[in-house]
């Protein structure tokens, strides 16, 4: 039943939105659906809810830390939404408001799903549902950003479709007589899975989901649809859409580990994160462009997440840690870098210079931002980076440590001389796109998200921790 | 039955082996109509246990879906558009034929590496669904009509349908039709983006599509 | 104190032993006489500085510090240091509208973060061997490997040397430090630099002892380290440039001394690591006293002339006495000379390189000694030059010329330093208990030997300081006698004797690089840029000479070292053109790759 | 104590002998040249006359003009307490070695500070020279300290110096005071290194840079010119052997041995190229090098 509600709220708020006619008070549907869902949620944090009948539904803590965040983030956005959509008269955003509906719909999808096939569904709705955010500003750079988010966006999909059924297809037909695909259920006939076809099945996944993820080889989609997408958009696109993939991920690793393929999928997750980090590196130096910048340390930090999952119980707990550190900064970063990005009618070093004179607040949190993403105390994503260099260098993995140090430099080189050129220094004369200052509903979202990165950095809650220690040992079989 | 699923499978490779030496759009089209019919025939020779309600249910489906719905909605995004062929691919089409045939090989080694579900009567469906599979990915990146992109996805989409028949007898239908709707979705709202594409730009020539990047 | 925090591993553990309590005095001394004066400075210097930022960034830098040399867990350590260095990134860089100020912040921003992130991997490896962030946990652990060790102290003495500005790792330091505003330099260069010392002075006593070779490198390090920092000082225009690289010279010199500590440790000698250490906690302090009255009086003449230009100061003892005197105090100190603080400490280290009863290295020492004073040497040009073209002569510009003296809320701060200076000057015995005992938590000897070796070198040094008093006395006396022999006699006031010439003119005064040039034409030609238009023709037109001293490590080696890497980015690149098909290919191709590897 | 019974000789000695040294110099230079010259007490009374007199001070300086003589010359008489002279010094303590050569630094320091402060070029010049010269003399300095307290395992000069330490013909000792014989004149402005009595301001070192100065500063500033000169020669006599210095008639006798030796030596060769000046330095560095190497066997 809450899952319905869970599914089923955003939904119909999706609904109604294409239906109410008015384009001005259209956008306050979203804050009022969302607060519910969030309570919803929380109320989900008192008491674990039960699987439902069939196991196609249930939440474990993983889940719930994905959904808890995605909601969470969407409300925020949601806000920011209202200011954003009323300076943005030219464009109808009923679209717009829709599909930030259906997106909450579709990650709660992915989120509550115990079921691969289920859980495939819902990602190919947050696929589709976020391709109008990306085409939000209908120029030709936004439609050439949309056409090639869905042509990879649906190679993935595909790919990830195709995974799914060779986990399918693992299950000996006549050994159990329940679906195949219900998570509890492959997890406790582990042992008799056929090897071969669950490998194919997380080569696939891991193929497909990463490719909605963005991590390298397959990131190449995500600096456009980031870069065109408005600021707002690349925060869900970078809060929310990358989180729901990396959850089903986990899930496949999950199957995996217990099936005794352990360093087998450790194996390529630590590859291709390494290969993401690097990748990151080398794009995010000398990148004039700051929301493409943004879009490749997402690459980066996605690549870290999967790192963190390959280097043991300790690094998945870290690293479930630095999806939340993660979502939230890159939302505060995005935000305002969408505020910096409307001041100065740019988005590159070129137009945009000496932010902090025209729109101080944001330049200052785009500032805090990017210390925050880079890792540095008192901000959380120094707990979680700093947690998954240790436990690399206590699972012995000295190579991977030693990667992971050199790419965080190298990122932070590069997004340090584009932060910093675009923030300080002395704004040249407005150009006539420019718009007037900070307005405080447009501020106020990032803050609230920084302040809780900054919140996560200086103390960690105890029934946080709680749920990342148990679902990182889940997820490590080590329960 | 088993020698009828043969040469259904075999007749659905080779269409979209056609498809990858064919240039005409239109000619692509009608062979991916082919090739869903096709689809929406198998499982009922290919599956175990006879006419089953579900089964019927997803054939019919298919049938439509892949064979009429899908075709109308190409056709429809590339009316404006004047050129009716595909002119210079980045690969021609002899050699995307080799590479092609290379793709099948290859699918054919992957597919000896995996146990045969002890379900599936014939051995020929895994590899013929990856050599499907493959070329339709071979097909989205030599071509660069946008058009042409979406019935390369289309066949890859084929190919992974193809391979979800293996599992047709204990997946629950609700799925499978979840999964059809969402594929119809896509191409539905790929089908829009061309149009855009088409006005934008007009042409439906990815050529243009390349200003961003580092 | 010890309180719970929820952060993986974190203790809110606070402590002060000896040592904590030697850098925590010097931290809240200098941190308040520098926050007085900063508010001074920023009042006066009403527009160009946004103020609210720069008290909140100063008095977070303070107060981290506080917490940084109280800190006995690593995270809380780590998380203090990361603050400090953010807050004094954002002193650096407050007045970012200039282009140089935004060059030295990045710049300075890269070299701290590169220097954390050394630091997390050591305290990484640290916490692999003790399984926890205690520093008491990290004592007791087991000794680490021997590829723990190795990289552990590397990591380290880059982490921490990067802050504190070890050759070749100080790059950022002279392009920061006149950066920022004054008060806000005086902190860094006084406290902050001085926290990567106490960071390695904390973490040799975890290390253990480490080799001889390894400390006598320390050593040497530390001395060409001081020796290059006060060769470039010599030939700076701008002041406080000068006064950064002077910083580089005395942190080097600690180094040095921290060196010789080790060398002790090395050779199980406690008395001699003792001495060590404390001539190097010793020169801390005083270096940080003096250093930040430095700054501090190069801020107010900064303030008042507005320009950062030695040569075109001049005159200002007139102009500003109360700042010259205090100032002339500064520099006495700094250059180590008796009767004031700067001499102690560097006597300590004499004594402890010179010691000759029970060294080996007769010859290195002594060699390292003469090091030393070739450094006292340059020293002395060093601030001869600084105050004789800054105070003394006739201004040299109109800006120079329309100076005023600062407000005594900027004086009274400086005048406590300099009281400072003259009182460890005069009573050097107390300073040296503090260092002492500090000293002790590093290199942990036998109480009875640590009572008899206190009571000798205090004794010593109270002597020194008795000498100090005798020299006050004696100029007292010799003052006395000039007064009395020329109170019945005639004082003309004349001009200056210019040989014969008979219409000398400000801009005729000996200038700072000519006056530095002797003794730096070694450096002529590979360190100092010249370019010059000589007048020809027998109407020669308008003719021109300038100079400039690019630091090497920055301006030559750092390109040459990152060079490769630039091929090596813009290489991949290529990859991401924008053609989707392209995208396309490489998904296949890695799915088919990983497909053919894995499967 | 034995200090105090000797406190009359030593009066003297402090007094008498640094100008007398250097009337001795002129004395033997003008021998060597043929001329009469001016009797041996000639600087005596200058300097007796100089404080008798008023002074003349360029306007352009301040009080660092004004102090800079006194606190000089009260630095120089500090450093002579440190010096044994025939018997003890006045005050002696482990490490007063390297305050002896603080104390010439701080000289150094203050009068270079009151040269700049009249704001002429020429005694801007001169205070280079004399800066970047010392910085090079003290580390020869402090290796031949190190090379003597190689032995007594102590830095106090009394120790340094005392008897029963290596003396003449010893190699080390050769060195080390060839070394101090180097550093001696160049400290002390003597041919080769400046040529105190040329009349070219362009080519002085020490002189021009005291120009401006008249009067009772002028007298200190050339008394303690003239003791900083003795010290050191004493410092020679009692290296090259210390029983030279067993009483005060010898010491007496050997400084005006020194005193000729140097007057020889002005007068028997040229002043160097200023260029030339720090390699000669330098070379005082490796003698006290080699020595220091020798004793340290």
């Amino acid at each position: 039943m809450i899952y319905l509600c869970l599914v089923g709220i955003p939904a119909l708020m999706g609904l109604s939105s294409l239906l109410v006619k008015n384009d001005d008070w259209r956008p306050w549907i979203l804050p009022l659906g969302f607060s519910i869902h969030l309570s919803l949620v929380i109320a989900c944090w008192k008491t674990i809810p039960t699987p439902s009948p069939l196991g196609w539904f249930g939440l474990d803590e993983a889940g719930l830390i994905v959904l808890s965040l995605s909601s969470a983030m969407l409300l925020v956005f949601s806000i920011y939404c209202l200011e954003y959509l009323r300076l943005r008269k030219e464009r109808p955003n009923r679209l717009f408001t829709a599909s930030l509906a259906f997106i909450l719909s579709a990650a709660s999808l992915v989120c509550v799903s115990r079921q691969m096939g289920l859980l495939w569904v819902g990602m190919e709705a947050l696929t589709l549902a976020s391709a109008p955010l990306i085409y939000f500003n209908h120029n030709q750079r936004s439609l050439e950003a949309t056409w090639k988010y869905l042509m990879m966006g649906s190679l993935g999909i595909g790919l990830a479709l195709l995974g799914t059924f060779f986990l399918a297809l693992a299950t000996p037909a006549n050994a159990v007589k329940s679906d195949p695909l219900v998570i509890d259920s492959l997890i406790l006939h582990a042992r008799i899975l056929s090897l071969p076809w669950l490998k194919g099945a997380f080569i696939f996944l891991l193929v497909g989901y990463g490719t909605k993820m963005g991590l390298s080889p397959l990131h190449s989609w995500k600096p456009d649809a980031y870069g065109e997408a408005p600021g707002v958009a690349g925060g869900v696109l970078a809060g929310v859409m990358t989180s729901c993939p990396f959850l089903g991920i986990l899930r496949i690793f999950q199957i995996c580990s217990s099936a005794g393929l352990l360093e087998f999928a450790q194996g390529l997750l630590i590859l291709i994160g390494l290969l993401s980090m690097a990748t990151a590196a080398v794009f995010v130096i000398g990148q004039r462009d700051f929301k493409r910048m943004l879009a490749y340390s997402s690459v980066e930090n996605m690549g870290i997440l999967v790192l963190g999952v390959g280097l043991g119980p300790m690094g998945t707990f870290f690293a479930l840690l630095h999806l939340i550190n993660n979502g939230l900064t890159k939302g505060a970063l995005f935000l305002s870098a969408g505020n910096i990005h409307r001041a100065f009618g740019g988005k590159t070093m070129d137009h945009a210079r000496g932010a902090l004179g025209r729109v101080p607040i944001s330049a200052a949190l785009f500032l805090l931002g990017f210390i925050a993403i880079t890792g540095s105390p008192p901000f959380a994503s120094f707990v979680s980076e700093f947690g998954i260099l240790r436990s690399a260098l206590d699972s012995g993995h000295f190579g991977a440590a030693f990667g992971f140090v050199i790419f965080l430099a190298a990122v932070f080189i590069g997004m340090a001389t584009t932060v910093l050129s675009v923030v300080y220094g002395t704004p040249q004369e407005k150009s006539d796109k420019a718009a007037q200052g900070d307005s405080p509903f447009m501020v106020l979202p990032p803050i609230i998200l920084m302040s809780a990165v900054l919140f996560l950095g200086l103390w960690l809650p105890h029934w946080l921790t709680h749920a990342l220690k148990r679902s990182a040992n889940a997820l490590n079989g080590v329960l | 039955m088993q020698a009828f699923s043969q040469i259904l499978l075999v007749l659905i490779a080779l269409f979209s082996f056609y498809a990858l030496g064919n240039s005409s759009l239109i000619g692509c089209i009608r062979i991916i109509a082919l090739q869903g019919m096709c689809l929406g025939i198998l499982p009922l020779l290919i599956d175990r246990q006879g006419f089953g309600i579900q089964i019927l249910l997803i054939a019919s489906g298919m049938f439509i879906l892949k064979g009429f719905l899908i075709p109308r909605v190409l056709s429809y995004a590339i009316r404006e558009v004047k050129i009716r062929r595909e002119m210079e691919p980045l690969i021609g089409y002899n050699s995307s034929l080799l590479i092609g045939a290379f793709l099948i090989g290859i699918s054919f080694l992957l597919a000896a590496r995996l146990p045969l579900p002890d379900n599936i009567r014939t051995s020929l469906l895994v590899p013929v669904s990856l050599s499907v599979l493959m070329m339709g990915m071979l097909m989205m990146i030599v071509r660069v009509k946008a058009v042409t992109q979406v019935i390369g996805y289309l066949m890859f989409e084929n190919g992974i349908y193809l391979f979800g028949l293996a599992i047709s007898y204990q997946a629950p239908w609700l799925i499978e039709m979840g999964v059809l709707l969402d594929v119809f979705v896509a191409v539905f709202v790929m089908g829009i983006v061309i149009n855009h594409i088409a006005r934008a730009f007009d042409s439906i020539n990815t050529e243009n599509l390349t200003n961003l990047g580092d | 104190m010890i309180y719970p925090w929820s952060l993986p591993g974190a203790v809110f553990h606070l402590g002060i032993d000896s040592l904590s309590a030697a850098f925590l005095f010097l931290v809240l001394v200098v941190g308040f006489c520098a926050g007085i004066y900063g508010e001074g400075y920023l009042s006066a210097s009403s527009n160009h500085i946004a103020k609210a930022p720069a008290r909140f960034f100063f008095a977070a830098l303070i107060v981290s510090m506080a917490f940084l040399v109280c800190a006995r867990n690593a995270v809380l350590f780590l998380v203090c240091w990361e603050i400090m260095a953010l807050s004094a990134f954002g002193l650096v860089s407050l007045e970012h509208q200039k282009e140089d100020v935004r060059k030295a912040g990045k710049l300075y921003l890269l070299c701290t973060h590169t220097g954390s992130l050394c630091l997390l991997t050591g305290f990484a490896f640290l916490w692999k061997n003790a399984g926890s962030f205690e520093f008491g946990a990290l004592l007791a652990a087991k000794p680490l490997s021997m590829f723990e060790r190795v990289s552990v102290f590397w990591l380290f003495l880059i982490g921490f040397g990067m802050k504190a500005g070890f050759w070749p790792l100080h790059i950022w330091l002279q392009e920061a430090h006149p950066a920022a505003p004054s008060h806000a330099s005086a902190a860094m260069s006084g406290i902050m630099i001085e926290m990567g010392l106490y960071g390695l002075l904390r973490f040799f006593s975890i290390l253990g002892p480490v080799s001889i070779s390894t400390s006598v490198f320390l050593m040497v390090l530390g001395l060409f380290t001081a020796l290059f920092g006060i060769a470039f000082a010599a030939m700076q225009r701008d002041f406080k440039r000068l006064l950064a690289y002077s910083s580089i010279e005395n942190i080097g010199i600690i180094l040095a001394a921290a060196g010789l500590g080790c060398y002790g440790l090395a050779r199980g000698d406690f008395s001699l690591s003792l001495l060590g250490f404390s001539a190097a906690i010793l020169h801390t302090l005083n270096h940080g006293f003096f250093k930040s009255l430095m700054f501090l009086s190069a801020g107010a003449v900064y303030l008042a002339t507005g320009t950062r230009d030695i040569e075109s100061c001049g005159g200002l003892q007139k102009i500003m006495p109360r700042v010259a005197a205090l100032t002339a105090v500064g520099s006495l100190a700094i250059c180590g000379l008796p009767p004031l603080n700067g001499f102690t400490g560097e006597w300590l280290l004499y004594c402890g390189f010179l010691q000759m009863d029970y060294r080996r290295e007769i010859i290195f020492f002594s060699l390292a000694a003469a090091m030393l004073s070739l450094i006292g040497g340059f020293a002395v040009i060093t601030f001869t030059k600084f105050y004789g073209l800054i105070f003394l002569g006739k201004p040299h510009s109109k800006s120079a010329q329309k100076a005023k003296e600062p407000s005594s809320l900027m004086l009274i701060p400086m005048g406590i330093l300099a009281a400072l200076c003259l009182l460890i000057g005069l009573f050097p015995g107390w300073a040296l208990k503090a260092a002492f005992f500090a000293a002790s938590n590093i290199s942990h000897p036998t109480p009875l030997l640590f009572s008899a070796d206190l009571q000798k070198w205090s004794a010593l040094l109270d002597l020194v300081g008795l000498m100090g008093a005798l020299l006050w006395i004696l100029i007292a006396i010799f003052w006395a006698i000039k007064k009395t022999s020329l109170k019945k006699r005639p004082t003309e006031a004349g001009a200056t004797w210019a040989c014969g010439f008979t219409s000398p003119t400000p801009r005729m005064q000996y200038t700072g690089s000519s006056y530095s040039m002797p003794a730096t034409r070694t450096f002529d030609g590979f360190l100092i840029q010249k370019e010059s238009r000589a007048p020809n023709g027998y109407w020669p037109k308008s003719s021109s000479f300038h100079s400039r001293v690019p630091d090497p490590a920055l301006e030559t080696w750092l390109p040459k070292l990152l060079s490769p890497f630039e091929g090596l980015i813009a290489w991949p690149k290529k990859i991401q053109r924008g053609k989707l098909q392209f995208y396309l290919l490489y998904a296949a191709a890695f799915l088919i790759a990983i497909l053919i590897w894995k499967l | 104590m034995e200090t105090l019974i000797f406190a009359p000789k030593i009066l003297f000695l402090i007094l008498f002998m640094p100008p007398m040294m250097l009337g001795l110099i002129a004395k033997t230079k003008a021998f060597v040249a043929g001329r009469r010259g001016a009797p041996v007490f000639q600087p005596l009374h200058d300097t007796i006359k100089l404080l008798g007199k008023g002074v003349v001070y360029s306007e352009t300086s301040g009080w660092v003009f004004r102090l800079g003589p006194v606190l000089s010359l009260s630095a120089v008489l500090m450093a002579a307490s440190l010096v044994p002279l025939f018997g003890a010094p006045l005050i002696s303590f482990n490490g007063d070695a390297i305050l002896f050569i603080y104390l010439f630094a701080l000289a150094r320091f203050v009068t270079i500070l009151a040269a700049l402060d009249t704001g002429s070029s020429f005694e801007g010049m001169g205070a280079s020279r004399e800066a970047a010269f010392s910085s090079y003399a003290e580390p020869a300095l402090i290796l031949i300290f190190a090379s003597l307290a190689v032995h007594c395992g102590n830095l106090s000069l009394k120790q340094m110096f005392s008897p029963g330490q290596r003396s003449f013909p010893a190699p080390s000792v050769l060195l080390a005071g060839s070394g101090l014989l180097i550093v001696l004149l160049a400290e002390n402005s003597r041919i080769p290194v400046d040529d105190p009595n040329t009349h070219l301001e362009l080519t002085m070192i020490h002189e021009v840079m005291v120009l401006d100065h008249s009067g009772p500063d002028l007298a200190f500033i050339l008394y303690g010119a003239q003791l900083k000169l003795m010290l050191m020669g004493v410092l020679w006599i009692r290296l090259l052997s210390p029983r030279l210095a067993s009483n005060a008639f010898f010491l007496t006798l050997s400084l005006c041995g020194l005193a000729i030796f140097i007057g020889v030596i002005e007068s028997s060769m040229a002043r160097l190229r200023l260029i030339r000046v720090p390699q000669l330095l330098i070379a005082a560095v490796c003698l006290a090098a080699f020595g220091l190497i020798l004793a340290a066997r």
